[in-house]
Parts: structure tokens; sequence; C-alpha cells
């Protein structure tokens, strides 16, 4: 097994060159004068061409992507034109804030989300079904930030129930998670009960009804482990989904997480610090598909043999 | 003496896989002559449909050479072989996924036609497609039907005139009946026979079933991993089975008579054809198997005419 | 001994949609002595899976309906049985063998485990005696025990057939259901298993149902013979009656064209014309009727009924009524 | 004798009526059955004709643009039904007109995303190997830049406009399309038909365009109806936190943004734009779920 995880290691890193690449790529189009970025207007235009001339502004593309590389690889992502802080330093900094709402909601995600889809399959056509079907449906049109904004004039301005923004306390996180997780839950509500009403459909279910398993062992030993195999891979794809969601709704509450810097940093057109900020985030994103392809070998011994041969 | 249509000389298609070279097809000469059928008859992963589909180019040969009217076509390029392609032509197992879903009766008969540009004119490929409807015994309502609106039998009647609508020579038949029940099975078998009268048709009939091949083929050959381990008269090979694995595959046939014992059952399972070692590949389950089955390759010995056999107990015949 | 202790009386199902009605099996009646092997015969459609399916109670729901007909066992009738006491007989009195061995194991679980379940299900053990009992049918069925740590694509189709046998037979069942076990196997390992099937019935005194549509695997193994078209038992008796008896329903005669065989010196095939009717709308009278070669007028109108002689039944109108002369 | 069986009459007419009952209208005729996709088909109808006619119904320039702070945060009356913003704009001509730019930007990014997916997954489906291989990491490569990120990205850096927004939104939508393009492919070509068409001469590209992707179309205009839904979702976003449609030109995401600092005692203005949101999308969503089970000749009625 260490073998596949090893192997699946190696593969990220083209993934994430490939990241760096594009990454750098947009951002060298970007029209700008770094140097006067970081001396600020008052500064004389020779001092400006001086700088640019020392960090390298003026080499073809190919030696700045090159030298850009050498610097990663030593650890060194650059200095933010804000602040003359390495850009890791603020990073760090803000991230604690992104990861808990992203844990808090990827874990209210999976606990809406598949418990209500298996039990929709399974009282296919009831009233539980019907209801949450329709409101998944519903609820996947409605774009987080609006649903945020909504829920801030509940429940922060009439009644008063939640802070509408920072992020002191817990109660500070429960409307921002909320938010942010209602829309996944529902996507994957969706898409357990697709997939448990075909594994419901197969053969050995059938055959472990034969044996006279009971119905709840049927759904939960039978059915379920191979039902999840595709959400498990759906459910990845959303934290992807939901790290992108969180620079939004970080914004509508106030919370100074990554995306709050990100946005300030794209606005500012402070580039180091977004190409880390971007590069950091899709690191991120490919080790969570790492630990979903993991977990389906762990799941799934078809796939495990696949890859321990 | 009748002429032989296609033969094929050292055929063989391997297959790379994670755990090694598949040989799907390992070294199969045959020859079928004109108007006859030659029924290849073996068990799943023996290498007979592969060896339809080598044989038609749908998948390329790793060596060998396939002769048609005693030209190699392995070696012709696209557009010989597209005229090739007029000439022979394929009947599919599986009468549900072998017709394309989104295209009604007439297209998909149309189809070759079309392609191959035996017809231009748009009211002669009518004519065709309902000539080769009635042929098959299709209603003429069906013509605009979609496939999943059919059953099985009426399917592979599609299948059957479609490969028919080129007016081929040749037709490589692939477990055409087996994905059938029974009563529609005989009304299938029957009606490629009658066809096969009717057009001069020659047939390579793949089968895993040696009851149906039997009614069918004038000629058959046995495959086990790959290999052809006995080819012969129909005749011949059902009054006198040589090779041991023919005799199992003879006596593991329930009889639909009950006063009928069953013979004696074949132990184990088929190996896998992964890097096979050297020898006889159907050693390991043969009751005869001894030390001069293993180690080199088994030639083909001839112990009657026309009857050949790849295995080493008719050493003598062949000396 | 002799006394049937299965039947099934006048059995009636229909598959019900927004589209339309299917009616799978209408009015099956079939009976079935201890010790019996009884082959079901029939062609796709036939309503062959739905009669198993009933017994076992396993019918799909909602979609499925059972208007009519009883189903005796030990003289107790399965359709009263709260689902719970069914889920008791379900693999402990009555036991089932799927057509397709690739997809009736679970993928994720190991065979082991999934043998284990059943006996973990019906028979109260100590965990030491369990495992004995799992490597104990293991090796019944011709696996080494060391293996019940794999997963089910680490075996062939016939290896599997296995495993799901010995799942079947781990409560030494009173009825085995066997739903076509073997179509999907190669002939070699068909006989294979079924000379198995055959051995360990016996050794545990086991009665089957024995679903086929091949001829030569039920002249190998029944006793009983039961042939079905159209939901219906159209004849039925002792594997003498149906196999060397000279009067038979023209579909059995049917039947009997279409199989190839390898002892008799023809060509040409003798099937039968025509396709079954549509299960959605079944004719009036004789459901065999239009593909008949001997069809009369009154096949149309009247469905015949029985006629028994002996442990024969024939249901035809050639065979009962007025015409009984004429055609004997 | 079998072909006894069935001796009909040639007849031209057989052979035409098929184009009558074209797959289009087969299609038609199972999605009308489905009441929550009619719903959703008459909604989008009612927003896109709204856009169409938007100038005939409001003044773009008087009514959407031009402030007017005599009006400004009326609650809705029969004269402005939904109001006035914070401007004193007419937000009912300011909804109506930003459904122009959302379903412009909405079908747009889809359809040139589409287009690319389809050839680059294709592509890659049919052909496997080293080809396969080499799109599908440029692709993962993307996809591992969770997309807003990647559309912030690039509409930071070429400036906010309604074009650089497509060419970010379709970068961002490419991979997922050419995704299930190659899924769908892969599927398909495991198909026997495929080899049968290949038996009867059929050359690559034609197998690809009339057997592959026909086949493989049901999911994709499945997606192609989400994805609309998804794009309008996506930059009003970017147009919320000040990165897409800068103001005064009325999108949805930007309305919302501006009213938020008077939704406490004005919650109309956060009503309508986001309804207009819920309602687009929810009903490409419908229309898509109809479609899913519309599409597939398999089955039966």
């Amino acid at each position: 097994m260490h073998k596949y995880v090893l192997k699946r290691l190696i593969l990220m890193v083209p993934i994430i060159l490939g990241v760096i690449f594009i990454v750098f790529t947009i951002t060298s189009l970007t029209p700008g004068d770094p140097g006067r970025m970081m001396l600020g207007m008052t500064a004389s235009q020779e001092a400006v061409d001086k700088l640019n001339e020392e960090l390298g502004f003026n080499d073809p593309y190919v030696v700045r992507f090159a030298k850009y590389l050498g610097n990663i690889v030593r650890g060194d992502f650059g200095k933010s034109y804000k602040n003359n802080q390495p850009v890791f330093d603020e990073i760090f900094a803000r991230f604690p804030t992104t990861l808990k709402l992203a844990l808090a909601s990827i874990t209210v995600t999976i606990l809406i989300g598949i418990p209500l889809g298996v039990l929709a399959a399974v009282r296919q056509y009831s009233k539980l079904d019907m209801i949450s079907t329709v409101s998944a449906l519903f609820i996947a049109a409605v774009p987080s930030f609006w649903l945020a904004l909504v829920c801030i004039l509940a429940f922060s301005l009439h009644l008063g129930w939640f802070p509408p923004n920072g992020i002191g306390s817990i109660a500070h996180y429960v409307m921002p998670t909320f938010t942010l997780s209602v829309v996944y839950a529902a996507s994957i509500l969706r898409m357990t009960r697709t997939t448990m009403l075909e594994s419901i459909r197969q053969d050995y279910v059938r055959t472990a009804r034969g044996k006279g398993a009971t119905p709840a062992q049927v759904i939960w030993r039978h059915a379920l482990k191979n039902a999840l195999l595709p959400v498990v891979t759906s459910m990845g794809m959303s934290f992807g989904g939901l790290l992108g969601g969180a620079v939004v709704i970080e914004q509508v509450f106030g919370m100074p997480g990554l995306g709050t810097l990100l946005i300030n940093a794209i606005k500012m057109k402070d580039i180091p610090q977004v190409m880390a900020i971007t590069i950091f985030l899709a690191t991120l994103f490919c080790t969570i598909m790492l630990l979903v392809d993991i977990l389906y070998a762990f799941i799934d011994p078809r796939i495990k043999a696949r890859y321990t041969s | 003496m009748t002429q032989l249509l296609v033969e094929t000389r050292g055929l063989r298609k391997y297959f790379n896989t994670s755990r090694g070279k598949l040989h799907a097809v390992d070294g199969v000469d045959f020859s079928i002559e004109e108007g006859k059928t030659l029924g290849i008859v073996g068990e799943s992963g023996c290498g007979k449909s592969t060896l339809g589909r080598v044989i038609l180019r749908l998948t390329d040969a790793t060596e060998g050479e396939v002769l048609y009217q005693g030209k190699d076509i392995l070696t012709y390029g696209r557009k010989k072989m597209l005229d090739m392609r007029k000439k022979m032509q394929m009947i599919f197992q599986d009468p549900y996924a072998s017709l394309n879903p989104r295209m009604t009766v007439s297209e998909i008969i149309a189809e070759p036609i079309r392609i191959m540009k035996t017809l231009e004119d748009k009211q002669q490929i009518n004519r065709r497609v309902y000539q080769m409807m009635n042929v098959v015994g299709l209603s003429g309502r069906l013509v605009n039907a979609y496939p999943h609106e059919l059953d099985g039998g009426r399917r592979q009647r599609i299948g059957v005139a479609r490969a028919l609508a080129v007016d081929p020579a040749f037709i490589v038949c692939d477990e055409p009946v087996s994905a059938l029940d029974v009563s529609i099975q005989a009304q299938i078998l029957n009606m490629l026979m009658d066809l096969q009268e009717e057009f001069g048709l020659t047939y390579m009939f793949i089968t895993h079933d040696l009851s149906v091949v039997k009614h069918i083929s004038d000629d058959i050959g046995v495959m086990y991993l790959g290999q052809c381990v006995e080819l012969s008269s129909s005749r011949q090979l059902f009054e006198r089975p040589l090779h041991p694995y023919t005799q199992a595959l003879l006596d593991a046939i329930p009889m639909p008579d009950p006063d009928h014992a069953m013979g004696e059952i074949l132990k184990g399972e088929v190996t896998s054809p992964i890097e096979p070692s050297p020898g006889c590949r159907f050693a390991n389950r043969c009751k005869h198997a001894h030390e001069a089955c293993l180690g080199q390759d088994i030639p083909v010995y001839q112990p009657f005419p026309g009857h050949q056999v790849k295995c080493v107990l008719y050493q003598e015949g062949a000396e | 001994m002799s006394e049937a202790f299965f039947t099934i009386q006048d059995l009636w199902v229909r598959y019900v949609t927004d589209h339309e009605t299917v009616y799978a099996v209408n009015g099956l009646s079939l009976s079935l002595k201890r010790g019996q092997t009884l082959g079901l015969v029939g062609e796709t459609g036939a309503g062959k899976t739905t009669t198993a399916l009933s017994i076992m109670r396993l019918l799909p729901p909602r979609v499925s309906r059972v208007d009519q007909g009883n189903i005796l066992f030990n003289g107790v009738s399965l359709m009263d049985l709260s689902e719970e006491e069914m889920r008791r007989v379900r693999g402990e009195k009555i036991a089932m063998i799927y057509q397709d061995p690739m997809t009736s194991l679970n993928p994720v679980m190991t065979v082991g485990d999934q043998v284990q379940e059943v006996l973990e299900l019906h028979k109260k053990q100590s965990r030491r005696a369990l495992y004995k009992r799992v490597d104990e049918l293991f090796a019944m069925v011709g696996i080494p025990p060391d293996r019940k740590k794999e997963y089910p694509h680490q075996f062939s189709g016939g290896m599997k057939q296995r495993i799901v046998i010995a799942m079947a037979l781990a409560c030494e069942p009173e009825l085995l259901i066997a739903d076509e076990p073997t179509t999907a196997l190669d002939v070699t390992i068909q006989a294979q298993v079924l000379q198995m099937i055959a051995k360990l019935k016996d050794e545990l005194d086991t009665s089957m149902l024995l679903i086929t549509h091949d001829l030569g695997v039920v002249a190998q193994t029944c006793d009983m013979v039961a042939i079905m078209y159209a939901g219906k038992i159209i004849e039925s008796g002792t594997v003498h009656d149906i196999f060397h008896n000279k009067d038979h329903h023209p579909y059995t005669e049917g039947l009997f064209g279409s199989i190839p065989k390898l002892t008799v010196e023809s060509r040409r095939l003798s099937p039968i014309e025509g396709l079954m009717p549509d299960p959605t709308n079944l004719p009036d009278g004789c459901a065999f009727a239009g593909r008949c070669p001997a069809c009369m007028p009154i096949c149309m109108a009247q469905e015949p009924d029985y006629c028994q002689r002996a442990s024969h039944a024939i249901k035809c109108h050639l065979f009962t009524g007025e015409n009984r002369g004429e055609a004997v | 004798m079998t072909s006894k069986t069935a001796n009909w009459e040639f007849s031209e007419e057989l052979f035409e009526e098929y184009k009558k009952k074209s797959q289009i209208a087969e299609v038609w005729r199972r999605l009308k059955k489905s009441k929550t996709a009619m719903l959703g088909l008459f909604v989008l109808t009612t927003i896109i004709l709204l856009a169409l006619f938007a100038d005939l119904i409001r003044n773009y320039q008087s009514m959407a643009i031009e402030q007017n702070i005599m009006n400004r945060l009326q609650s809705p009356n029969s004269t402005h039904w939904f109001g006035t913003d914070a401007q004193g704009r007419d937000l009912f001509a300011r909804v109506i007109h930003g459904a122009r730019i959302s379903l412009l930007l909405g079908f747009s990014c889809t359809a040139i995303s589409v287009f690319v997916g389809l050839i680059l997954g294709s592509v890659a489906g049919y052909f496997g190997g080293k080809i396969d291989g080499v799109i599908m990491r440029i692709l993962d490569s993307i996809m591992s830049i969770p997309a807003i990120l990647l559309s912030l990205a690039i509409v930071a850096v070429l400036g906010q406009s309604i074009p650089n927004l497509i060419i970010a939104m379709t970068v961002a939508y490419v991979p997922g399309f050419a995704r299930i393009v190659r899924a769908s492919v892969l599927t398909v070509i495991g198909n026997e038909y495929i080899e049968a068409a290949k038996a009867s001469g059929l050359g690559t590209f034609r197998i690809i365009s009339k057997y592959v992707l026909p086949n493989a179309f049901g999911p994709i205009i499945v997606e192609i109806t989400m994805s609309v839904a998804s794009v309008i979702k996506a930059v009003a976003g970017l147009s919320f936190i000040g990165l897409g449609i800068i103001p005064p030109t009325p999108e949805w995401g930007a309305m919302l943004s501006e009213s938020r600092e008077f939704m406490r005692y004005n919650p109309y203005l956060v009503l309508y734009p986001g309804l207009a949101i819920v309602l687009t999308s929810l009903s490409l969503n419908l229309l898509g779920d109809g479609l899913r089970d519309a599409l597939d000749p398999r089955l039966k009625d």
C-alpha cells in the first residue's frame, strides 16, 4: 500500500508544477510595475527602474519562471509587495481561520448529506424522500453568499442570535459554516441517493436479503459501502469547492482568513502573495484528493489490488 | 478441389498487461474453403473472439498472416482494406450492445452500404435495405424502429442484415446465438444455414457450444488458451475426438436424455494465458499428462488424414 | 416422506408500473417432495425467476403484486409469515443460488465474511465454532479455507459460484432454489458445479428447485420436471414422463426440436416459429396458440385444463375433452 | 424459409416516415411528461423573454443606470414593482437588465467550454495512451486550483470586463466538460457497436462524430444546463466581492453587494436580485434533471 501512496505522491509533482506554471503565466501577464508598487508613488523613476532590474522583472519570461521555481524549491515564495514580509508568514497567520471553516463545513456536509441521502433512497417515493430531494434541488440553486446575506438579515440583524461578523467565538462560525455547507450537503445528498438506489438494486444486495439479513444489515453493511465510492470522490471535489467558496463567505462575514487575504492581495496587485495563496490552496486540494484516493482503495479492495500488484 | 477462401498462418496476438504478455492467440493455422463453415470452439478466455477480430483487422495482429484468396490482407493499406471489408463482415455476439441505440433499423443496415459506397443513390440504398430485411425475416413496419424496441432475436436479425448488406463472401459469426433463447437460437441458426446456401457464403463460426457448432460446421477447430489443439472435419471430430480436451468438452455437455450418464468430469480451471510456460497448456488438467507434455512446445500431429491434433499421445501417428 | 413438503398453489404475480402491467406468473401450481429435485424449465420471460423470488418473498417492492395464491412450506403458508419470521426462513430453511456469480457476491467484503454472515444470522455459536464451520464449508465446496480472507474479484466465475453454494448450504436448508446456477459458466465448469450440487444435496438431504432453460441439465440432475410458458406450467411429470413419453405439449415438442443434438445427424433444426406472447397483453385461450402448429379454434377461445395421466400432466386441448381420442 | 415469414412490399414512404419521427421530437415528447422540467422550462423561457425585451419593458439608461436620489430606497409599489435602490434606480429594471448579462455570460461561457471540452475530451478518450495522459495532466492541474480562485486570478490580471470574465470562466469550466466527455467516450467505445462500425470500415473521425458523441450526448447536455446555472452563480459571486462586473452595470451579484449596507431596513434590496439568481439556476437545474431522463433512449415509456 505504501508503494501506491508513494506512487501517487510522485504523480502529484507534475500537477503541482502545472499549477505553478499556470499561476505564474497568468500573473506574468499582469500589466503593472512591481517596483513602483513597492517603493510607492513618491519614489523616483530611476529607483523604481533599478529595483525592477535587480529583482529580475525585466528578464525574459523563461528566465523568470526558472528563477521562481528555483526559489520555491528553496522554500522562498517571495515577499509581499505590501509589507515586504515573506508571503507565507501571512498565509500561516490566516490559514487556521479558513481551515476551521472548511473542516467544520465538510463535516456538516457529510453529516447532513450522507444519512439523508441514504434515507431518501431507502424510502424512495416516501414523504421524506420527496421533501429532501426537492429541497436539495432548491438549495443547489441558491448561491451561498446570498444565503449568507439572508442569514445575517434574519438571525443577526433581526433576531440577534448570532454575530454578523468576526471570528471571536464558536457562535461566529455557525452561520458561515451553515451557509457554506448546506449547498454541498444538497449535492452530496442527491448523489448518495442516486448511488444508493443503484446499489440497492444490485444482485449482491438480493443475495444478502436471501441470506436472511435484517434490513439494517442489508443497507449499512452491503449497500452503503458500495454506494459510498463515487460519493467519496465527489466529497474530495467538494472540498476544493469549499475552499473556493470560503473565499466569498469570509468576505460576507468579515472573517480574516485566506480568502480575505487573497482578495485584498488581488485588489492591491500583490502578485507574490496571490501566487503563493493560489499554489498553497491548490497543493492542499491535491493532498486531499490523494487522501480520498487512499480512502477509496481502503473501501474498495479491487482498486487496492490494482495498485499493489 | 474447391478453392481456399481464407487462411491464417502462424497468427499471433499478444496483449500487454501489467502482469506480462497475454497470449490471446498464439500461433493459429487453419484454412476455410469457399462456401464452407469452419467452427471455432472453446471456453471463455481461449482467444476465439480475438481470433475473429484479428482476422477482420479490428485489432492488429502481433505476428502472422491472414490470407484472403491467397493475398495477405494484414499488409493492406487503408484504402485497400476498406475494399476488403466489403468481402469480409462480422456478426456479433451481443445483440444488445452491437447496435447503435441512436440509429433506426434501416440506418443501421444502410450504414455499411453508405460507408463503402457500394450504392450511391438513396432509393437504391432503401431498396437494398428492404431486400435485406426481407431476407432475414424482419417486418416492414420495423424500418424506423430503434433497437431497444425489439427483442433479442429480431436484433440479431438486424445484425445479420447489416453484415449481408454489402454482399460479402466471408462472414465471421462471433457467438451469434449464445445470448438467445433456445427456440430463437434455432430460428437464427436455420436462417444462417439458409443464407449460406442462398448466397454461397463462407462462415467462420465462433462459439462455446459444441452442439451448435456440430450443426452448422463442415470443419471444426478446438481452441485452448490461444492455441488450436484439434482441427478436423466435423464428422471426424465427433466420431473420434482425439485431444483429451476435446474429449472432456464433449463429456461435459449435459445430454437431454436422463438415461445417458454424465461422462468423466474435467478437473481444475483454465489457467491464465499470461506468459505461459512452454509445453502443452492443457497438461495441468489432463489425465494423460506426463513429462513429454512439458518443457517444449507441442507440434501438430496428423494421425489421420485431415485430422490434426496438438498432443504428444499421437506422436507415433505422425512418424 | 413421499408427502409434498413444499407446494405452490395457483400463484399469480404481476408487475405494475406507470406505463404497463406485466403478467409474469399466471396461476402456477407445483409441489415438491422431500429429497427430490424439480426442474423448472422455460425461456426468458416465462416467469421462472419471478416464481423463485415469490417463494423467497424477495420480489421488488412497490411494482410487484402477488394477486392470488399460496405457498406452503412444511404446512405453513409463507405468505402469512411476518417479515421478521420470513427473514428467519431465508438462508436457514430456504436458500438460493443465483444465476450470475460475478454480481451476486458483495465486491467489498471478503468471501469468508460473506459465508460467515449467514451462520451469524441463523446459528448461535462460539467464535471458534463459527470459524471452524466456515473452514468446513470452504473445504466442502473445494476451495482451500485459507483463501477466505480474499475478495470476490480474486476468484474465477466457477470459484465464485462455489462460494455462493457454500453460502446457500451453510445452514443446511431444507429447500434449495437454484436459479440458472450454471448459465454464466463454461461447460466444463458447469459439469463440475452441477456434480457438486448434486452430491451435496444428497449428503444434506436437501430438496431442490432447479430453474433452467437447458433440457440437458434437467435430464442429468432432476427427478421431476415442470415446463413453463407465459407464467404457467404447461407440462409436468417425472423426468421419464418428459423425456421418454410419446405425448407432449406442442411447446415441449418445439423446445426439443430447437436444441441442437450431438447424437442426431441432421443439419436443420425444427424450431418454434414466432415469439413469446407479449406479457403485458396475453391472449385469451392458450398462450401458445399463436405459435402452435396444431392450433385449433378452441385454443384461441378457451384455456385448456390439465390432462393428468398418473404423474404426467399436460395443459393442452389436444389431450382434453373430445379431442382426447384423436390426438393420442 | 425465413425469407417467407416477412414478405412485405417495398414502399418509399415507409423509409421517408422516419424523418418526421425525429429524435428531437421524441425527446420533447418525453420531456413534456415531466411536470418539474416543464415548470423549469416555463420559468427559464419567461426569464429569457424578459431579458430579450428588457429595453421595451424598462428603459436601460433612464431606469437602470441614471441615479435619481429623490426616489432612493422606495419600498416596492405600483410604479417601482421591486422598489428602488440607494441611488433611486428602479430595482425591477435593474433585475431584468441584469438577466441579460447573467444569461449572456452563462450561455456563452458554457458554449465555449463545451466546444473546447468536446474536442479535448473526445481526443483524450478515443485515442488514449500518451495523448490522453498529457491532456489529462494539464486538465488536472487546472482543476487543482479551485475554480473561483482561478477565475479571480484571471480577471484580476486581465481586468474586469465581460470578455475577460468569459475567458476566466471558460478556463475554469473546460476541464470539467473535458472529463465528462472523456468518461462518456470511454463508456461508449467499450460497446460492440463501435467494433461493428469499424468492421464496416468507418474512419476514426466519423466514429467519434457519429457513434461516440451522440451516445455520449445525454450526460453532456445535462451538464450544460447545470453549468449555465453554475456560471451565473459564479459570476454573481465574483461581482459580489467586487472582482466581476463593475457597477453601475446592473448585475445581480454587484447589486447584492451594493445593497448590503441598506439591507437591515430595506430587505427587498437583497431579496429580488437573489431570487433572480435562485429562480434562474433552479429552472435550469429542473430542466437538466428532466432532460437526463428524457434523453435516455433505453428508458421505455
